[in-house]
């Protein structure tokens, strides 16, 4: 198997190749079927690894060359997997496979018809080799990679200024997390003389806990970036320019949760700094929390979507900074699923409307197109936590990991936001399906999407609905048990070890013995959060009773209103604090006064000046041969009276 | 200084160099900065002749003859090429004479 | 000198090249044309042979030659190729042979145009090739001229200027090295040696640290200079502007290695000791300039412009790497080197052909070019990518392992450095976006376009300036001109370095495994780690 | 104890080429009054032979280190390689006049068989200058050449600026000559003797390690001064802008070179020769005036346009770094090494080519009625290409750009202030040349880079051609080939040899 | 004092004095004659110094040739005309006589800190009286130590006079036929110099301008050009070559 492996990100990449080349003059449709097959195949490898893996604690390698052979900084293209890995791979070629089904239906007829499935199969393997990567760097190529694939996907309608904009904004906002991310990178191979994973977590304990801290920081800003974390979140709300299917499976799915995978493959790193775990969490719940805010004001079905996705994004950050390794794996598992089918669903309905995202143009829909009705409410219950549902089990346990992990108030905060994620998802799903039809109905014709964008739907809505139970019983599932080679320290030190001892064997008293009474606490906290806000969603949008009407709420709450439909200024503050600044000290400092005046005036001074002295100079010679015969005295007489003075006896 | 000795003689010739190259830097007719140069050339022969007498040798004596000759046929150069300007302009002024500058 | 003299066929065959133009006064534009091309592809063929012949394990120079010239003084006519030199002249072969491939659209003093380009060539190569500092002087003066009449005779609007002050800022500079070079030469003999000016035995000297500081700020200046480095720079953007494309590529291209190879070459050899005492500020300097270029990059409103502070940037780089003093600060200099080469001269023969077709730089006369041109949005894609360091491109490896090898070193100028991602992909992304995406003036908006904003943004039309497009083209209903996509022979020209770049960012190993030995050779006065 | 009248027996092959100059000189003045109808292009031809075969004469000159006539007259290898340097600058400013001398460039007509005959004398004087051996035959030797190059100067009697610049010359020539003279008379008076190899050996004797007395330092400083007009050092220097801006061209071409090498040559024979004891003395002053110049020079002609006056500042800059050589006497711990004359013999002849070169296109450009203004090269490079050519090469070299042997020439200066441990001198000649650089560049453009305004400059002078060849030959190989070259100038040591009179 | 100094004194101060005379006379005749009496008293100094075949060369050469030489150039260049001044302005003087004050401290200083070289040289006056005298000793160095320089001496006054000659002998000398010439006239140009412009040109030429005078052309330099220059020269205020001098 493991001699394969390098086919799973390749295929792909020829696809794409193929595709770009040769796709705009010579394949034109069947691009999307050598797409298609290319990452099916994919698909297929990935189910050998997992079930190659589902027996076996020895990961896959295949060593491919090696990339940057720089002395130390070794960096061999190889290829590495593991049950994390099998896991990701899993997800990615999944739903990879779902969109590309979908796209073929939804971008039918587009003139760039070729480019997508170029990009979408180059998307896929950049996202294959970051989850493959063995080592740092060449999980940074991946990383970037996929940061590439979405700039290329956002502004996929490159005739759109705002398009442009919101692709330049999403790299450029996750360069400033990779930023972060390559001198963690920097610091570890400065420390350590390495960056190949698993050499990396053998040398960790040569490491000082500040030092830990600090390159788990950096390594966590990369996340920040990449998984849409407080204060970088802004980019993903706009990427939503990019047309549907890629927003479910960049900007839900995979490419968000890259973060939170490089955080779990790194895992020795981060679990051995408490510290940068603490801040870890509070980013995390933070982010759940206010995203969760806006996402209740937002009118357009997929910036509701995007803004629940860096919630949940938020969720599982969380659950890494409290350590619930597993949890997070498992809810970035089970959001795949339900946020793809729930991007995939709306733009089934946005391509069923004619183009339109307003929810406040749309309503009843339910009627129109009762497959995408019925996928999206099992996505949104899943989304919401609604017991049972795929959601709830992943979100409980991380609330549970909160709990544990005695981050009490963090955890609270997290109630907050799964209340909000089930309010705004409702919210949502009421607007778009229930109640008065506000379109236009003359020029407005709903129906239901052709059945290459319904049956991945449909496919993706079985694990939407029932992959929670991977992780039943909660705390001790199947999942726990195959994701525990990652999550647990071996091989440290005798000192080192002697300090994490401690620390872990409280750990695992803690994590491995919960009681059944906690678990059936926080079972039924989180089903009543996620009904109340489904309540409330209903009484607000679907029975409209005065109490919960929206706009006697959004005028109650005023400036508080504003400030979350508005996400907090982040935009404007940044263009304001940063944006514009840089700008006007480029331009107007570094730029005229700087480079113009300083330095090239230096240069274009010492010629001033110079031409000045000549011009100046050359009026010494007057013409007059009476000045010409002084001035020869003068020389003379200077050149002998300072000679006389200095070389003779005369005066010393 | 009671006895003549050649430091008198070397005063002497400093001071019609030194007068002679004044008549040059003050004055503006050619010709008579030409002669304030024949001033400074016979200063200089004053004490090529005084350094001979001291040193009771006769080079400076020849050096003076050498330094006449040499002398004369400056001048006749010098005449030649006042004449000639003369025959352009109308003037020995080196203040009108002064088209070349800067 | 028993073998055939491989490195002076390679240098000289341009020479031979631009004799024969320079007599063949018959000689048509296109005669004059390929004539240059043959010779151009000789010099690069035989590049590539002596690059293929080259012992990869050999740290010392190869092929060399060696024959007397001024016994007295101690100059001869030395000429080798290590692993840091080699990849840099077939660098310059395969640029100038895309340079004249590239020069179409030069349309006046043809003839003279060719034999200035091979020249000009010489001249670049020489300079790798040689192993005696006076020979290597006159290669290095050598090329001012023919670059200053590239720039000054085919340049564009303010070219005199740009070309006056290239040549004298970089004599200037270099001049001082002249005072090093000779300052060396009698530090040797007063040591008791023979006279020479082989750097390999001046090499072989220890020289005193107050020397050593002198001669390494004369050597340095000269480079820092070429480079250009903070603050030395601002004759580079002046001269881009100005040049004609070819120039601007082989400048970016070659001319500003030439800085990187002369501290590799001189300044490390030489002066190991007051390179390791002033590293800190060089490095310093280096970090300044890879921020203040990319910054200043931001705000250029002429294509040119904006590249050549790109360029600033870049070869911040290529000092912060070297001056490291680690294998990886070594790797990444000098794949910065190729890299830039590759990217920024394909970035300028892309803006040149925008700049055949509408006779602006200007970036806001374009827009939406990639409807256009979309051949060429892809390669200028590929380029801005590459620029910008993503990885799997060039730019990335050679860059980060500079900044690695830097920060390994020095921290914060590592960290610093390493920001510059941000604002790469900024100032390069922005200009693609200005540039190629979105709409030409005149063509209306989109109606999705800033559907999602919630109105708070306008549409937006295309660019908003106007290019002064005369006749040329047809236009079609918006008033925009239907400009063909890229010709075979720009196809020919820009496809090359697309693919290097590729396969410096795919595969650098073949690239580093040239320079291994001869990088480790040079790392060992350093006592590093990192091998 | 009367000396008898001895016969005087001297070696006359010690002067074969200095007589064959002789020779020629006369033989143009009698053809003039004898042959008339010669005029012109006979004489020509007969000068250029004449010169050929004193330069041949001269190869046989090399490796001697003899003198006669009671040590007056050396004949050493620095003698031999003056008259090198003064016998090509010699043909080649013959070539670039033959044409020039009947074209109508100058107002009025001029005495053409006078014309050889003075260029000859000058030489002559040059020549003798190099073989001194004494105070007498230096200052006999400056005068003759100066004497002629006066009326060179004046030669385009028609034209009042010509005139002026004659009478400029000759003003201050006679003015530093006395200075000279009065220098010549110090010294004298100090040692007692002017054989020059006398004077070295009476120093020799002097105790120099403290303080000079001041009556030695005044004549070692009043020859300075006179020298220093001869070869045009500031403040010394102003006659030159004025001489070679009125002198018809091809006398400026000349007097940039000859004048200037019997200058250098006196500077070599007085102060390295003879006042060698006291180099520590005058080492430093050469070296500050050195400074002055250059930079003063380069500055300046920054300020022209009229391309003859800019060549002048030019020279003087050039001055600049050749007495910078000259400064770096007398470091080398053995003397057969000191580089600091070889590379001031070296820098003239280098010299000799490229700027003899430049006046040369200036010269071509005034046979087709052209000006000597800037903006008559405007676009020379689209009309005459191979003239354009030929002017940047000369530039280039006077810039001091490899490999043209103006850099050889300069890196030589270098090598020896390095090795004199004038580091500072040398950063001084870089920045100077860099100077330099921009009005050079400016000639350079103006031709490449402007559209040209007059019409086409047409005309034939096939001699100039010849010359110019000849010297773009000279200025692209002597540097390259430079190594024997200078071998031959290193025997200037020979000079240092003391032989009594 | 000995009477051999007084003898010095009264010489050296009248040769000073007229030696300032020569500076300062306003007119060139007077400096002149002032430089006539110079070299007399130097003729005499020359002769207490035993330098009696100078002191003969000095009166014959300076005294007799040169000074003669000057007055007929005075003449020549007509004395009405000349100017009489001092130099250009005061700055320039003030610093001159600074300079000379100055050069003067120097050199004296010099000359009052030496110390004598001694009498180095055979020619004391017994010697020289029995070689027969300071002109016998004299001719016979010059034959033999000096022959070398009497020799290039003879070449330098050679080319002194070739010099001069092609200075200074008229135009006519060096064209070959006197018929037929074109002579060259600047209009613009007052006295044939390239000073001035010529505030109104005579009338006859303002005739040929218009082209009706037979015989002359203008090209584009303002330059008139004429088949027989003599018609033009009826004023010297702006005949360029003053061929009527010639004829």
């Amino acid at each position: 198997m493991s001699d394969l492996l390098f086919l799973i990100p390749l295929l792909p990449l020829i696809a794409a190749a193929v595709n770009y080349i040769f796709g705009r003059w010579y394949l034109r449709e069947t691009s999307a079927y050598i797409a298609t097959a290319a990452v099916a195949v994919s698909f297929a490898l990935s189910l050998g690894v997992f079930i190659d893996q589902l027996g076996s604690d020895d990961p896959l390698r295949q060593h491919l060359y090696d990339w940057v052979p720089a002395g130390l900084f070794h960096a061999p293209l190889n290829l590495y997997a593991d049950h994390l890995t099998a896991v990701m791979l899993m997800v990615v070629t999944s739903v990879s496979l779902l969109v590309h089904i979908y796209s073929m239906g939804y971008m039918q007829g587009d003139p760039g018809y070729y480019r997508f499935f170029s990009f979408l199969p180059l998307f896929v393997f950049s996202m294959l080799m970051l989850v493959l990567a063995d080592n740092l760097l060449v999980m940074f190529f991946g990383w970037e990679a996929v940061g590439l694939c979405s700039y290329l996907l956002i502004g996929f309608y490159f005739r759109r200024h705002s398009a442009n904009q919101a692709a330049k904004k999403a790299f450029i906002v996750n360069r400033i997390g990779d930023f972060g991310f390559s001198v963690g990178v920097m610091l570890l191979f400065w420390k350590l003389d390495t960056i190949i994973f698993e050499q990396l977590f053998d040398r960790l304990d040569l490491l000082s806990t500040n030092t830990l801290t600090v390159a788990a920081l950096l390594l966590f800003t990369g996340a920040v970036g990449k998984s849409a974390q407080l204060p970088l979140f802004v980019w993903l709300p706009d990427a939503m320019e990019g047309p549907t299917p890629v927003s479910a499976l960049i900007h839900a799915a995979t490419m968000v949760t890259a973060g939170v995978y490089m955080m779990a493959r790194l895992y020795p790193v981060f679990s051995a700094s408490s510290d940068a775990l603490l801040v870890i969490a509070i980013v995390g719940a933070l982010t759940a929390f206010i995203a969760g805010t806006i996402a209740i004001t937002q009118f357009d079905i997929k910036r509701v979507i995007a803004y629940s996705t860096v919630s949940h994004l938020g969720f599982m950050v969380f659950a890494v900074g409290v350590g619930a390794w597993a949890a997070a794996i498992f809810h970035l598992m089970t959001h795949a699923f339900f946020k793809g089918l729930l991007f995939l669903g709306a733009g089934s309905v946005i391509h069923g409307m004619h183009e339109e995202q307003d929810m406040r143009r749309m309503g009843g829909l339910r009627k129109y197109m009762p497959t995408t009705h019925l996928t999206f409410l099992i996505a949104a219950a899943s989304n919401a936590g609604i017991i049972l549902f795929a959601g709830f089990w992943s979100k409980d346990e991380v609330l549970v990991g909160g709990w544990l992990d005695e981050r009490y108030i963090l955890t609270f905060v997290m109630f907050g936001a799964a209340f909000l994620s089930s309010l705004y998802i409702f919210r949502a799903y009421f607007m778009t399906f229930w109640g008065e039809e506000r379109f236009d109905a003359r020029e407005v014709h709903p129906h239901e999407s052709p059945s290459i964008m319904t049956v991945p739907l449909v496919i993706l809505a079985i694990p939407a609905a029932i992959i929670g139970f991977a992780g039943f019983p909660p705390e001790d599932g199947w999942i726990h048990d195959f994701l525990e080679p990652n999550f647990t320290t071996e091989q440290r030190s005798e000192e080192a070890a002697s300090a994490v001892a401690v620390f872990q064997a409280e750990d695992e008293a803690d994590e491995h013995h919960v009681s059944t009474a906690m678990t059936l606490t926080f079972g039924a906290i989180s089903t009543l959060l996620s009904f109340g806000g489904l309540g409330v969603a209903y009484l607000a949008y679907v029975r409209k009773h005065p109490a919960f009407s929206p706009t006697v709420w959004a005028a109650r709450a005023g400036p508080i209103y504003q400030l979350f439909a508005n996400k907090y200024y982040l935009d404007e503050i940044y263009e304001r604090l940063i944006v514009h600044p840089l700008y006007w000290f480029s331009e107007q400092v570094l730029w005229q006064i700087v480079d113009i005046r300083i330095i090239d005036g230096a240069v274009n001074g010492v010629a001033s000046v110079v031409n000045y002295s000549a011009a100046q100079l050359r009026r010494v010679q007057t013409g007059f041969v009476a000045n010409y015969a002084l001035a020869i005295a003068i020389g003379a007489v200077i050149v002998i009276g300072l000679a006389l003075a200095f070389q003779s006896d005369l005066l010393n | 200084m009671d006895e003549l000795s050649a430091t008198h003689f070397l005063l002497l010739s400093a001071a019609l160099f030194i007068i002679g190259m004044m008549g040059v830097l003050t004055r503006r007719n050619v010709i008579v900065i030409f002669m304030a140069v024949e001033l400074m050339i016979n200063g200089v022969n004053v004490a090529l002749i005084g350094f001979a007498w001291e040193q009771n040798s006769m080079i400076g004596q020849s050096f003076a003859l050498f330094v006449i000759a040499v002398a004369a046929a400056e001048s006749v150069v010098g005449l030649g090429i006042i004449m000639a300007l003369q025959r352009r302009i109308d003037t020995v002024d080196i203040a009108d004479i002064r088209q070349l500058r800067e | 000198m028993d073998s055939l003299p491989i490195l002076s066929m390679i240098t000289y065959a341009p020479l031979v090249g631009a004799a024969i133009l320079f007599f063949a006064s018959r000689a048509d534009a296109e005669m004059s044309r390929r004539i240059a091309l043959a010779f151009a592809t000789i010099s690069f063929l035989l590049s590539l042979a002596m690059l293929i012949a080259f012992d990869v394990n050999e740290p010392g120079m190869q092929f060399t030659e060696h024959i007397e010239w001024l016994p007295g003084v101690g100059v001869n006519y030395d000429f080798g190729v290590d692993g840091v030199s080699a990849l840099l002249v077939v660098l310059t072969t395969l640029l100038s042979l895309i340079g004249v491939i590239a020069s179409g659209s030069i349309t006046h003093r043809r003839r003279e145009y060719y034999i200035t380009l091979l020249l000009l060539e010489t001249g670049m190569i020489g300079v790798f090739f040689a192993l005696d500092l006076f020979l290597f002087y006159i290669f290095w003066e050598l090329m001012l001229v023919p670059m200053a009449l590239l720039i000054g005779v085919w340049g564009s609007a303010n070219r005199v200027y740009a070309a006056v002050k290239f040549f004298i800022y970089t004599l200037a500079a270099s001049l001082l090295m002249l005072v090093g070079i000779v300052a060396v030469y009698w530090e040797n003999i007063n040591q008791g040696n023979d006279p020479t000016l082989n750097i390999l035995d001046l090499a072989a000297v220890q020289y005193s640290d107050d020397f050593q500081f002198w001669v390494f700020l004369a050597f340095f200046i000269a480079f820092a200079v070429k480079v250009p480095m903070w603050p030395f720079h601002t004759w580079l953007p002046d001269a881009h502007v100005e040049a004609p494309t070819v120039g601007s590529v082989i400048l970016a291209g070659v001319l500003l290695k030439m800085g990187g190879y002369g501290m590799i070459r001189f300044n490390l050899s030489l002066t190991p000791d007051a390179a390791e005492d002033l590293a800190p500020y060089i490095i310093a300097l280096s970090v300044i300039g890879i921020i203040y270029g990319a910054l200043v990059a931001l705000v250029q409103p002429d294509m040119k412009k904006l590249v050549a502070y790109s360029s600033v940037s870049h070869m911040g780089f290529v000092t912060l790497g070297i001056f490291a003093f680690n294998m990886q600060g070594f790797y990444g200099a000098m794949l910065v080197m190729l890299s830039h080469g590759f990217v920024t001269g394909g970035l300028f023969l892309c803006v040149g052909v925008l700049y055949d077709r509408a006779h602006t730089r200007l970036i806001s006369a374009f827009g939406g070019v990639v409807s256009r041109m979309p051949v060429y949005a892809a390669l200028f894609g590929v380029l801005m990518l590459a620029s910008l360091g993503l990885p799997g491109l060039s730019g990335f490896v050679g860059e980060f392992l500079a900044i690695v090898g830097a920060f390994t070193e020095h921290r914060w100028a590592g960290a610093i450095g390493m920001a510059v991602v941000i604002l790469s992909a900024w100032y390069m992304m922005w200009l693609f976006q200005r540039v190629v995406l979105g709409r030409a003036a005149g063509e209306p908006p989109d109606p999705l376009d800033g559907a999602l904003q919630s109105g708070s943004v306008p549409a937006v039309a295309g660019g908003q300036g106007v290019a002064d497009h005369g006749d040329e083209w047809p236009v079609d209903e918006h008033g925009v001109p239907q400009w063909p996509d890229v010709t075979r022979l720009e196809l020919i020209a820009i496809v090359p370095l697309v693919l290097l770049s590729i396969m410096l960012g795919v595969w650098p190993g073949p690239f580093m495994d040239v320079m291994r030995t001869t990088l480790e050779s040079i790392l060992v006065p350093f006592g590093s780690q990192g091998v | 104890m009367l000396p008898g009248i001895e016969k005087i027996n001297p070696d006359l092959s010690l002067l074969t080429p200095q007589l064959i100059v002789l020779g020629l000189s006369l033989l143009l003045l009698l053809i003039d009054a004898v042959v008339p109808r010669w005029r012109g292009a006979v004489m020509a031809y007969l000068t250029l032979i004449g010169y050929a075969a004193a330069l041949v004469a001269t190869f046989f000159m090399f490796d001697m280190n003899e003198s006669t006539f009671y040590g007056m007259i050396r004949a050493d290898d620095f003698s031999a390689f003056v008259n090198v340097i003064v016998l090509v600058a010699g043909i080649l400013s013959v070539l670039v006049s033959i044409n020039y001398m009947t074209s109508r460039a100058e107002p009025g007509s001029m005495p053409v068989p006078e014309y050889y005959a003075l260029i000859s004398f000058s030489i002559l004087g040059a020549m003798i200058v190099g073989a001194a051996g004494d105070l007498v035959i230096v200052f006999l030797g400056i005068e003759m050449s100066s004497l002629a190059v006066y009326a060179l100067t004046g030669f385009a009697r028609h034209r009042i600026t010509s005139l002026e610049g004659a009478l400029k010359y000759f003003l201050l020539g006679l003015f530093a000559s006395a200075i000279l003279l009065y220098g010549m008379a110090w010294t004298y008076g100090a040692t007692g003797t002017t054989n020059l190899s006398e004077i070295a050996a009476e120093l020799a004797n002097y105790d120099t390690s403290g303080n000079i007395e001041a009556s030695l330092l005044l004549a070692v400083l009043l020859l300075i001064v006179g020298l220093g007009f001869k070869v045009a050092a500031v403040p010394f220097h102003m006659w030159t802008p004025d001489a070679y801006q009125g002198a018809p061209t091809p006398v400026s071409a000349y007097m940039s070179v000859i004048p200037k090498a019997a200058g250098f040559a006196a500077m070599v024979r007085l102060l390295v020769q003879a006042l060698e004891p006291l180099a520590d003395e005058w080492t430093i002053i050469i070296a500050i005036l050195a400074v002055v110049t250059m930079f003063f020079g380069n500055i300046v002609a920054i300020a022209q346009t009229d391309i003859k006056r800019m060549l002048a500042y030019s020279s003087i800059g050039h001055t600049g770094y050749m007495l910078a050589a000259v400064a770096a006497y007398g470091a080398s711990a053995s003397i057969d090494d000191d580089l600091s004359v070889t590379s001031l013999l070296f820098y003239l002849l280098a010299y000799a080519f490229m700027n003899i070169g430049a006046f040369a296109i200036v010269t071509w450009l005034q046979d087709r009625g052209r000006g000597v203004d800037l903006s008559d090269f405007r676009g020379l490079a689209s009309q005459s290409p191979v003239a354009a050519l030929m002017m940047t090469v000369f530039l280039l070299s006077l810039t001091g750009l490899p490999p043209l042997v103006g850099f050889y020439a300069k890196y030589y200066v270098i090598l020896a202030t390095v090795d004199a441990g004038m580091i500072w001198l040398a950063v001084a000649i870089v920045l100077a040349s860099a100077a330099s650089a921009f009005y050079y560049l400016r000639v350079i453009a103006t031709m490449y880079f402007a559209e040209a305004e007059q019409p086409e400059p047409v005309g034939s002078t096939p001699w100039l051609g010849a010359g110019l060849l000849a010297m773009v030959a000279g200025t692209i190989l002597v540097g390259i080939f430079s190594g024997r070259v200078f071998d031959l100038a290193q025997g200037w040591v020979d000079a240092l040899t003391i032989i009594p009179g | 004092m000995s009477t051999e100094v007084l003898i010095f004194d009264l010489l050296a101060v009248v040769a000073v004095i007229s030696a300032l005379g020569v500076v300062l006379a306003r007119n060139p005749i007077h400096s002149a004659v002032a430089l006539v009496v110079t070299f007399i008293n130097l003729a005499g100094i020359f002769v207490m110094l035993h330098a009696e075949f100078l002191a003969a060369v000095q009166l014959i050469v300076y005294t007799g040739a040169v000074t003669v030489l000057i007055v007929f150039v005075i003449f020549l260049v007509r004395v009405n005309d000349l100017p009489e001044f001092y130099g250009g302005n005061p700055v320039q003087r003030a610093f001159a006589v600074l300079i000379g004050l100055a050069l003067f401290a120097e050199v004296a200083a010099a000359i009052l800190t030496r110390s004598a070289l001694g009498s180095t040289g055979p020619w004391t006056s017994e010697v020289i009286a029995e070689a027969g005298g300071n002109v016998q000793v004299l001719g016979q160095l010059l034959y033999t130590e000096f022959s070398i320089a009497v020799q290039i001496t003879a070449v330098v006054l050679l080319v002194g006079t070739v010099a001069a000659l092609v200075l200074a002998r008229p135009d006519s000398a060096l064209l070959p036929g006197r018929g037929k010439r074109t002579g060259l006239i600047s209009l613009g140009h007052p006295r044939g110099t390239d000073r001035e412009v010529a505030a109104a040109l005579p009338a006859s030429l303002e005739a040929s301008r218009r082209g009706e005078a037979p015989g002359v052309r203008f090209d584009d330099r303002g330059v008139v050009l004429v088949d027989n220059a003599e018609v033009f020269t009826e004023s010297t205020a702006w005949g360029g070559d003053r061929l009527e001098e010639e004829e």
